[in-house]
């Protein structure tokens, strides 16, 4: 029995696991807690490489909780129980989350330091690691469903860490009153499902969907509540509010479940809902919901004059380009369509996808350091922190390059393959994924204007801690990297990720 | 000053305690026999602290238990999900069921009357998780008795 | 060996009718202690219900529910009663 | 089609709809809380009389009346879904007394200093 | 035979005074000879409703002596009554407490102790 | 020595209500001799010593140790019978009250000869169970019971409390 | 206007459930008579032999979807974390913001 | 190395060479220039209008509101209803909720 | 077994009963109590439909927990539902 075939679990297991001991820790010291936490967080970081390995040589496998041999066959008795896959897309969507992760929990150790109940702050932190892990690593309808809930309240509880400020309670409060709601009709067409075909797993349902009404009915659902998790509008209004009154450092991870939501959104419609409907169809509601999402967000972004509240909103339009460039990889699956242009548009989806946990995580840590050194997040009243702070100055240009999609970094090799397929589609979608890339990068410049530039106004009293720096540092160095040698990236992490769901290029 | 209720509710619900307690550790390690089970007696033993809470108005400070118990009880829940790794086989195997330890018996097919040493790691684990939910509910319970001052905490 | 499920299901059915009587008290009652009463009623008569069908089933089992029932709605009832006790005006 | 048949379900819908009208049309958020409380109650209705089988028992062995038993598995995720409620419940009305405290109200029409 | 017939009088007691507990609750004009009629005339009514069944189980398990669910089933039902009879009072008893307290006065009193009592304070 | 007194009544008490519930549940079948099997009894024991830990100053709360003496609870079970009795009278005139309507409530006031928390828990309790009469308050001080009577009429005390205090001062004073 | 177009959604809603209970488990009613049943009489005749165990749901809680309960259980401990977080003791004066 | 500059698509190896390439051009160009000028004064004060910055900077940066404040002005019919439209208000947002579920659904029952 | 039906039909108008007065009042306290109502009547239907696990962590978590807070977090706020 080889030891790495137990690796999803592990990346699901290792985060709870060192979440149940922090509290523990915490009762004898800081340093103690803290020790645990990065222990738990770099293990899991080490067994998602691991299992990144094991992958890409072997090939991917089905985990069976609970069966006397973990990847036995699969037979239909197996598959009764709950299944964890590990295939190219797992791999993807937990390359994505333990990056940004790992960038967030550095800089919380220097941002965080003064502040109280930080026991719970960790284990909160980790907590939502596992909850989005097991969101993207299951292929099991109800198991889907209490990650999503696992992943909802504890980042509910972390956008409300600050409980002084009554703006994080009220945004939190909104949060989990949606996300409740959503859950709730995810839990009623679960039920749909079972007693319709009487199983839960992904394979199996996705072998005997056949589109009836009830079919539909629960799809239509699932997708909605999925792309409102993933703050596509018009069900983006929560995510602003959480996202601004987050605390800081943590704002990219709770960013981060949104895409891991889209994450989900995307397995379910390649593994499962392909069956049922026909996929112009769908692929049809993802595009308008990504053109909405492009433009309303990127829109309201001009009108911001918060930092924080400003990305956020630059983050809602970049879930479009996602959504938008998938919606019609998927609208063009089974036509002569798909091979020329609908695999590239796939290809620059998921892309894109990891491309924007990792700058978008770059820009709100940026943005953290400026609040962090000035106290002010209002655009109005900044002004003149690139005298003081030049690295933080050298981070945010490289994310907010990336995010606008300037050549030659990261954002534009995705952005280029959403482009061209997408102009294939349809002109007009590729014109307005071109105008939102504009105001994106007006957007960036406002900032980094309001910001960065101008006279020095002795804001703040210099750089940051070495450990935010380090945090920033490591995100840009992923940004530049995947930047350098966007083909590798493709071939070796997305192209295998199509295949896994069974969309090869 | 302490907001308590009437000594007739006082009394009766000081003599409530122990019984309720216990009915809800038998639900707890009766729960792969009869309707049962960690949460449901969990919820049980948790609603006694409910009792203390609304007829005494005050409650010892018990939260930092509280919380040691409830992360202890979720560990060794992990624990024992990671029992079936450690075994060789796949997480959450039944490892134990029927090799003749504790909670190792065998028990016959279809209808019995039911013995409480089978189960494998089933009964351990809703032992570990009735620990855990005592834990919480009454974790949960007391913070917001706490903070809508119907609860004082004792010395 | 005698059948004695009939009677008492139609015994159940009969409470399950002053549940639904007592129900609207809830709707009536003018102040909300009125309304707690009804809920006092409704749970003795759930205990009621939860005994007689486990015996009219022969689900022997089935009676843990209702002693769970007969002490939690206990806890229920204090719990209204107490935050009553500390509204001065109705 | 039996319309005495699909009573459960019906009553299942009628919740979940009202949970839904409390969300979209109450401004008190306790109420909206009570409201998405009515609607786990309809979806756990919903979860269980999915196992439901016509004079079947119930899914335990130690001395059941009979052998053929209701599926147990929508049982179990019911379980699961109700502790999950009485926890989202509990963290969203803790949200709420804080929310009390900071604002002083708790009308949803004036709880919007997050906007735009 | 004559098991059967206790058994059909029981449950016809229950059954009657389950019966006139919610007729008081809704024929009675304040709160607390509603918790009277209520609380009082249902616990009788339940009371009755597990002898019933203690009666039917005990009868059974004295035909069918090795059957240990049937037993079982009258310690429990036996539990339940315990905790019914200790229960419903203190909970009838806190509920007008709690009445009285808020101001609830009861109508067409002849005489209110309580509430001179207080009066006098 | 009240320390252990506690434990041990709390001991007892958990005990009984375990080794009750699990009466004839676990007993095996082969051996049919005795009622639990040796499984059960073990694990009831030991919670029963858990319990007793963790809840002993709960339920000891006033050092009443009274019912530790097996005598008392004899009496009890005996004094159910005529509180049976006296409840079915009662209930039969609270039913003649429904149906008529006639009804002349107020609040007195009684001074029972009772001392302890646990007897005028009793005797409250025995007074609310008979319908016709609800105790309202309790003077924690005096031990004066106030109760809601129905049909008031005079001499309270000795109509109300009179047919269960002498009972209930032998088991609980 | 805005309540009269969320209660058509309301409504619209409402009639897609009615339709699929309608239509739930095919012709002939839909409750109390399910059609694909094998993971339950799976579930039903391997708790037995395979854990032991009577109480079927407790196997199938414990055992065949184990992982389900361990994320309950995580979402009762976020929960109770969560609360713990939110209603500590505030340093700020307790004043109603504007 | 031929491999990963000449790909299909775009090449970010070969766009930085490109980019060194034009940068070191735009330097030679530079030293062609006048040397002198580096040493006249004022060279790295900013000006305004073509005066001198005031003694006190603030108010001389511009604001967040103001820099596209045209633009927005200019489209104030889109973004009025826009910005009003995100009230705040919970109930809105379940209403939105509901509202996009309802258009999804009745979108998948006609496209099918 | 049609019996068993009107005994479900019969549970079931309770529980609709009850939801809507949930809906009704103005009064949280009087809402509060009548989610308890109808978490209990929630509970007997499940005992009817041969769940047994369920109705107990429903009578015990729906019934007594959730009322407990649900009173906890009135009584920390405001009683009435009131609109301004």
């Amino acid at each position: 029995m080889n030891i790495a075939t137990h690796l999803p679990s592990f990346i699901l297991g290792i985060p709870l696991l060192f979440a149940f001991l922090t509290p523990i820790a915490n009762k004898f010291s800081k340093e103690i807690r803290n020790a645990v936490f990065l222990t738990g967080l770099l293990l899991t970081g080490l067994f998602v490489g691991l299992m990144a390995y094991e992958v890409y040589t072997t090939g991917g496998w089905v985990y069976i909780f609970g069966a006397q041999d973990p990847v036995g066959e699969l037979t239909t008795e197996s598959l009764f129980r709950i299944t964890f896959v590990a295939d190219g897309f797992s791999t993807l969507a937990t390359l994505t989350i333990i990056i940004t992760a790992i960038g967030a929990a550095f800089y919380s150790l220097g941002y965080m330091k003064e502040s109280p109940g930080m026991g719970k702050y960790y284990t909160l932190f980790l907590l939502t690691l596992a909850g989005v892990n097991g969101m993207v690593l299951t292929s099991d309808l109800f198991n889907l469903f209490v990650w999503f809930e696992v992943t909802s309240i504890a980042s509910c509880a972390l956008v409300a860490y600050h409980n002084e400020r009554g703006k994080s309670v009220e945004a939190a409060l909104k949060y989990m009153i949606i996300s409740v709601v959503g859950g709730l009709l995810l839990l009623v067409s679960i039920g749909l499902f079972y007693g319709e075909y009487g199983v839960l797993n992904y394979a199996l349902i996705g072998d005997s969907v056949h589109g009836s009404f009830i079919d539909l009915l629960a799809i239509g659902i699932i997708m909605v509540i999925l792309a409102m998790k993933a703050s596509s509008v018009p069900m983006h209004m929560w995510a602003p509010d959480a996202y601004a009154e987050a605390p800081e450092p943590i704002t990219p991870f709770i960013a981060i479940t949104s895409l891991g939501a889209l994450f989900v959104l995307f397995r379910l419609i390649f593994f499962v809902f392909r069956g049922a409907v026909e996929p112009p169809a769908l692929g049809t509601i993802l595009i308008f919901l990504g053109v909405l999402s492009m433009f309303v967000g990127v829109s309201m972004a001009l009108k911001q004059s918060d930092i924080k509240r400003l990305i956020a909103y630059l983050s809602v339009s970049q879930i479009g380009y996602m959504m938008m460039a998938v919606g019609v990889g998927f609208a063009t699956l089974d036509t002569a369509d798909y091979g020329s242009f609908g695999a590239m548009a796939i290809e620059g989806g998921f892309f894109h996808m990891i491309n924007d946990g990792v700058y978008k995580a770059l820009l709100f840590l940026s943005a953290a350091a400026v609040i962090y050194a000035t106290k002010i997040r209002d655009l109005n009243k900044l002004g003149g922190l690139a005298h003081n702070m030049p690295y933080t100055t050298f981070f945010f240009i490289i994310g907010a390059l990336s995010i606008a999609g300037i050549p030659p970094l990261s954002g534009f090799s995705s952005k280029l393959l959403i482009y061209e397929s997408v102009y294939l589609y349809h002109p007009i979608l590729a014109i307005i994924a071109l105008v939102v890339s504009i105001i994106t990068l007006a957007l960036v410049a406002k900032v980094f204007f309001n910001a960065f530039l101008g006279p020095d106004q002795k804001m703040s009293k210099g750089e940051v801690p070495s450990s935010m720096l380090i945090a920033m540092g490591i995100l840009t160095a992923v940004v530049i990297l995947f930047s350098l040698f966007p083909h590798y990236v493709v071939s070796e992490i997305v192209v295998p990720a199509m295949e896994s769901l069974g969309v090869g290029a | 000053m302490k907001w308590k209720m009437s000594v007739i509710v006082r009394t009766v619900s000081d003599v409530m305690v122990v019984p309720i307690i216990v009915f809800g550790i038998y639900l707890i390690l009766h729960g792969h026999l009869t309707p049962g089970g960690g949460f449901q007696g969990g919820a049980v033993v948790a609603s006694a602290t409910a009792l203390l809470i609304v007829s005494n108005g005050a409650l010892k400070d018990y939260k930092g238990d509280f919380s040691t118990m409830e992360s202890a009880g979720l560990t060794f829940f992990f624990l024992l999900a990671f029992l079936g790794i450690v075994m060789g086989f796949a997480m959450f195997y039944n490892s134990l069921a029927g090799t003749g330890g504790i909670f190792g018996g065998t028990v016959m097919s279809g209808i019995n009357p039911g013995y409480i040493n089978t189960g494998g790691t089933v009964p351990l684990m809703n032992i570990v998780v009735g620990m855990e939910v005592i834990a919480a509910l009454s974790l949960i319970l007391w913070m917001m008795a706490k903070n809508s001052g119907m609860m004082e905490v004792e010395k | 060996m005698i059948d004695f499920s009939f009677p008492l299901f139609l015994a159940t059915g009969a409470f399950l009718v002053y549940i639904i009587i007592s129900a609207f008290r809830i709707f009536l009652g003018p102040t909300a202690a009125d309304r707690a009463v009804a809920l006092d009623t409704i749970n003795t008569l759930v205990v009621a219900s939860m005994v007689g069908l486990g015996a009219a089933t022969w689900e022997t089992l089935f009676i843990d529910i209702a002693i769970v029932y007969a002490i939690l709605s206990f806890v229920t009832t204090l719990y209204i009663a107490k935050y009553l006790e500390g509204v001065k005006s109705e | 089609m039996n319309l005495f048949l699909i009573l459960p379900f019906f009553v299942v819908m009628v919740l979940v709809a009202m949970g839904l009208y409390v969300a979209l049309f109450k401004k008190n958020l306790i109420k909206i809380i009570m409201g998405i409380t009515l609607m786990q109650n309809g979806a756990n209705l919903f979860l269980v009389s999915l196992a439901y089988r016509e004079g079947y028992v119930a899914p335990i062995w130690t001395s059941a009346p009979a052998t053929d038993m209701v599926l147990p598995t929508p049982h179990a995720l019911t379980l699961t879904s109700i502790v999950i409620g009485v926890a989202t419940t509990a963290l969203m009305l803790s949200f709420v007394i804080m929310l009390k405290r900071h604002y002083g109200t708790i009308d949803s029409n004036e709880v919007r200093r997050c906007r735009e | 035979m004559i098991a059967l017939t206790i058994l059909y009088i029981l449950l016809a007691v229950s059954i009657i005074f389950n019966g006139l507990g919610v007729i008081g609750l809704h024929r009675f004009p304040d709160v607390y000879t509603r918790l009277h009629a209520a609380t009082k005339c249902t616990t009788f009514g339940t009371i009755f409703m597990t002898f019933t069944i203690i009666a039917y189980g005990g009868v059974m398990y004295y035909w069918n002596p090795g059957q240990d669910q049937y037993l079982n089933m009258v310690l429990h039902t036996l539990a339940a009554l315990v905790a019914i009879l200790v229960t419903n009072p203190t909970g009838a008893h806190a509920l007008a407490r709690a009445a009285h307290k808020i101001g609830i006065l009861p109508k067409h009193a002849v005489v209110d102790h309580l509430a001179e009592m207080e009066g006098k304070k | 020595m009240n320390r252990a007194k506690a434990f041990v009544s709390t001991f007892l008490l958990s005990l009984f209500v375990y080794l009750f519930l699990t009466l004839a549940a676990g007993r095996s079948m082969i051996e049919g001799t005795i009622l639990w099997s040796v499984e059960e009894l073990v694990l009831g024991v030991s919670v029963a010593l858990i319990v007793s830990a963790v809840a002993s100053d709960i339920l000891c709360r006033s050092d009443n140790y009274r019912m530790l003496n097996p005598v008392r609870w004899i009496i009890m079970l005996v004094y159910a019978i005529p509180l049976f009795i006296e409840m079915v009278k009662a209930n039969l005139d609270v039913a003649y009250r429904v149906i008529t309507g006639n009804i002349r409530p107020g609040i007195v006031k009684i001074k029972p000869p009772l001392k302890t928390d646990l007897g005028i828990t009793f005797l409250a309790n025995s007074i609310t169970l008979t319908p016709g009469t609800l105790t309202v308050d309790v003077d924690e001080e005096n031990k004066d019971l106030y109760i809601h009577w129905i049909n008031v009429t005079r001499k309270p005390t000795k109509t109300i409390s009179g047919r269960f205090t002498k009972w209930i001062r032998r088991f609980a004073e | 206007m805005k309540k009269v177009i969320a209660m058509i959604a309301l409504l619209i809603i409402f009639a897609f459930l009615a339709g699929a209970i309608v239509e739930m488990r095919g012709e002939d009613g839909g409750f109390g008579n399910p059609v694909n049943t094998d993971m339950d009489e799976y579930f039903l005749g391997d708790s037995q032999p395979h854990n032991q165990v009577n109480n079927v749901v407790t196997a199938v809680l414990f055992d065949y979807r184990g992982l389900d309960t361990l994320g309950e259980a995580t979402i009762l401990f976020s929960a109770v974390s969560g609360v713990l977080t939110v209603l500590r003791k505030i340093k700020a004066p307790k004043e109603v913001e504007k | 190395m031929i491999d990963i500059v000449l790909r299909d698509i775009w090449s970010p190896i070969l766009f930085i060479i490109v980019g060194l390439l034009v940068t070191l051009i735009a330097y030679l160009f530079y030293k062609l220039g006048n040397s002198e000028y580096r040493k006249t004064r004022y060279k790295g004060d900013p000006f305004i209008s073509g005066n001198r910055p005031p003694k006190d900077l603030q108010g001389i940066h511009v604001g967040g509101d103001n820099l596209y404040w045209g633009f927005t002005h200019a489209l104030k019919k889109f973004f009025e209803p826009l910005v009003k439209g995100h009230t705040g208000i919970v109930n809105d947002y379940v209403y939105w909720f509901v509202v996009t579920l309802a258009v999804v659904l009745v979108y998948l029952y006609i496209a099918m | 077994m049609t019996l068993y039906y009107v005994l479900q039909l019969l549970v079931l108008i309770g529980l609709v009963t009850t939801a809507a007065a949930v809906i009704w009042f103005k009064d949280l306290i009087s809402a509060a109590i009548a989610l308890g109502a109808s978490s209990l009547i929630l509970a007997l239907q499940f005992y009817l439909l041969r769940a047994p696990d369920v109705a107990i962590a429903e009578a015990a978590v729906g019934a007594a927990l959730t009322t407990a807070i649900f009173i906890f977090a009135i009584r920390s706020t405001d009683r009435t539902e009131g609109y301004r």
